[in-house]
């Protein structure tokens, strides 16, 4: 019988090794699989390489140090992979002060490398970042009159992903705008780990509704994590 | 600066977004950058089916919800808690920016920081030195809607202006701005250079260009 | 009021030009517009370049000729996009003949290629078809040590798309394996033609459901079409 | 040619594809080609759970419908109805073709025209002149698929060998396969050639040897 539940954290983050690249799914507090975050933090691994839309807000005193900031704080970071570099944040900071390296990716392009890894394209050429510093050092060429930069593929080692509902053979569904970077990060990972709200019996979610089929999935946690919170 | 004092009163944030708002047709589907180009959407009324994305995977994104009629897992790309219409839906973050890139958009409407006279953006970066750097979704929406429009105040806070000859910002894309919306005046980028729409009540044409890098016409 | 359905045939097909390049979706005749396909032979356009995974089967004696069979017996395309012609189809006579060309595609590279031209994506490298006849004349270049064939993207100028249910913005679902290449090619035609089995209210398909928007469609017919036949 | 009389039995059809079937472990994500290679899944014991993929878009497909329960609209890549078991689900063409290009599939199973040494397999042409061509999803999975097992007959109909130095026919794609399925025997490509992992009851090396173009070593 395939079942792809994992019953706890420790099991969910185990063997994720120094200097993998992690994806990291999420936008704006929705669909963030916090826990597992909270569980890489805790498993070790360092010298990553962490791909996420945005790293981190600007930190306000006084405030407790979580998530992304937390982790780049720990020196656990080599780099990160984002569309946000926030001024006054955490990995800001660690950017200014040479600690860690940032490359910083137009959000479309982003998700297109993304989606490229999990679908097998090493590279592809888009017109978005053409004629700017996105452009620097890269492959430019014309297509319909139009200049296009070359882009890799990135794929992660690891991919946290965040589901509403899932069952044991790792099919996943996703709530609202919760989906954003989930499907193609569960996708792209090579070892995709995944924290969900509810846990359904197989058969329950409809073959028509399935957003991730379980072919993309490794491991699934059952974390009921209650409703994502805004920034205060 | 009381530009009131000569004669004429530039619009508020509220006001740029109403008279962008009004250019927009029904059945189009638009993107609304941060900031006041996220106010537009107050001021389509209710009745013209206008269709809103958001680069987080929404279309047909509705206005914010009624106090305590939140729903946490739906927010804007600003994160600010937003509602859905009847008719809208999800989709991932790939497929969201295939709507961007692919030219489905009718129309962006994004801030700026400047635009040149040839339609170059400049809205994501002061310096190419800069740590602090958020490029988002601009790139994307800047080169693949079917329009970008910008708004943004016409001069800097020390009064430079933003509507240049050539940007000095790093860019965001080069010519796709068509339209510049500003709180003294509506501008239209053509292959012969700035055409002046309209201005706010009693801003002469001479006193709009000395506000203006880059030289304008009427249109 | 955004309302994207049309009363006829005739009004569904209406500016389709010469010359075009026509996407058509269906995979063994699950999800295929036939009355659509049907509306186009009728409609009139010639010189059209048919794009569809299988251009017929092989035509029996005293079988009615329909579909894209017929299209091509009228002389009206120039060209199949394909990933099967088969021996003894009208498609294959046609080549044979030399009245038609025929571009044969991997099945792969032929979606990627559709869903390319809807994400604004130009042109890609696959792994697919580096070594065979598919690769003659493209460029091919290694990544991560194996040779990848770049493909380019292949817009149509028109869509020809069938649903199981629709709503007046074009959002769409499909029913079971009637999904195949229908929302790839609801992305990537320029003129997006729906036939729908079912008309749904505003808001009665879940957003969380809803598998193409309506952002890519034009215009959608309702056609109880029936369950589809096998082919004898 | 009747290889009874020569003190062997070949393989029929259904013995072939329950050969491959056991080898086939439980969770794995698998894609049977045309032909042979379909009748596979008849020989999964159904307490094993095997997830089977097809190019139309489906996961988890289950075996053919009881008659009078047939669904119109869930056929199988050979245009076959099928059923869906629960835990199944549907995507669309692009994405059906990511699970395989992407490298998704844990085996891929394909019928052959020819099959070299190297591993290069060709099964989709006989000629590059030919007119008719069946591409269809071989050269997709070919190259995705982590393993490509290919069955099919040891030789051809009037006798010649399909395992060769060298491929023939126009190749499906280089240095693909893995392990290959016959009605006389498993072997295996490796590194320092093929190696015969079994053969039917009866049938000598020097046998398979002769009815085989490239060097077979024991394994």
């Amino acid at each position: 019988m395939i079942d792809k539940f994992v019953r706890s954290i420790a099991e969910a983050m185990n063997g994720i090794r120094d200097g993998s690249t992690v994806l990291m799914a999420g936008f704006g507090e929705v669909g963030a699989p916090h826990a597992l975050l909270d569980g890489l933090i805790e498993q070790g691994a360092t010298g990553l390489t962490i791909v996420l839309n945005a790293a981190g807000r600007a930190q306000k005193l006084g405030e407790p140090v979580q998530g992304i900031a937390r982790l780049v704080e720990l020196g656990r970071v080599r780099k990160v992979i984002t569309t946000f570099l926030r001024s006054g944040s955490v990995a800001a900071e660690a950017v200014k002060a040479a600690r860690m390296e940032a490359e910083i990716v137009p959000q479309g392009t982003l998700a297109e490398r993304i989606r490229a890894a999990g679908a097998g394209v090493p590279a592809f050429f888009t017109p978005t970042g053409a004629g700017t510093l996105v452009a620097e050092g890269k492959e430019v060429r014309d297509y319909g009159g139009r200049p296009c930069v070359l882009e890799l593929a990135l794929p992660g080692d690891v991919a946290l992903v965040e589901a509403w509902a899932a069952d044991r053979w790792g099919n996943l569904i996703y709530r609202d705008s919760g989906r954003n970077f989930n499907p193609i990060m569960a996708m792209a990972g090579r070892l995709t780990i995944v924290q969900t709200h509810h846990v359904c019996d197989l058969g329950q979610l409809a073959a028509n509704e399935i957003v991730t089929p379980g072919i993309f999935v490794d491991r699934v946690l059952h974390v009921a994590a209650g409703d994502p919170k805004l920034p205060r | 600066m009381s530009d009131t004092a000569q004669g004429f009163t530039p619009l508020g944030r509220t006001g740029m977004a109403a008279r962008v708002a009004r250019d927009i047709p029904e059945g189009w589907y638009v993107n609304l950058g941060i900031g006041i180009p996220t106010l537009v959407a107050d001021h389509v009324p209710p009745e013209r089916e206008v269709v809103l994305h958001s680069e987080n995977g929404i279309l047909g994104m509705g206005p914010a919800p009624a106090p305590h009629r939140e729903n946490p897992w739906l927010v804007n790309a600003s994160t600010q808690r937003v509602t859905i219409r009847p008719g809208g839906s999800y989709v991932d973050h790939a497929s969201s920016f295939a709507i961007v890139r692919g030219g489905h958009l009718d129309l962006c409407v994004l801030g700026g920081f400047q635009v040149a006279q040839n339609g170059d953006l400049a809205n994501w970066s002061q310096s190419a030195a800069d740590v602090g750097r958020q490029i988002g979704g601009a790139m994307d929406l800047a080169v693949g809607a079917q329009r970008v429009w910008v708004v943004m105040e016409h001069v800097t806070k020390d009064g430079r202006p933003r509507i240049l000859e050539r940007c000095t910002y790093p860019l965001t894309a080069a010519r796709c701005v068509s339209r510049i919306y500003t709180n003294l005046a509506v501008l239209d980028i053509t292959p012969d250079g700035l055409a002046v729409v309209d201005t706010v009540a009693g801003l002469s044409f001479d006193d709009l260009q000395a506000r203006t890098e880059a030289t304008l016409r009427k249109a």
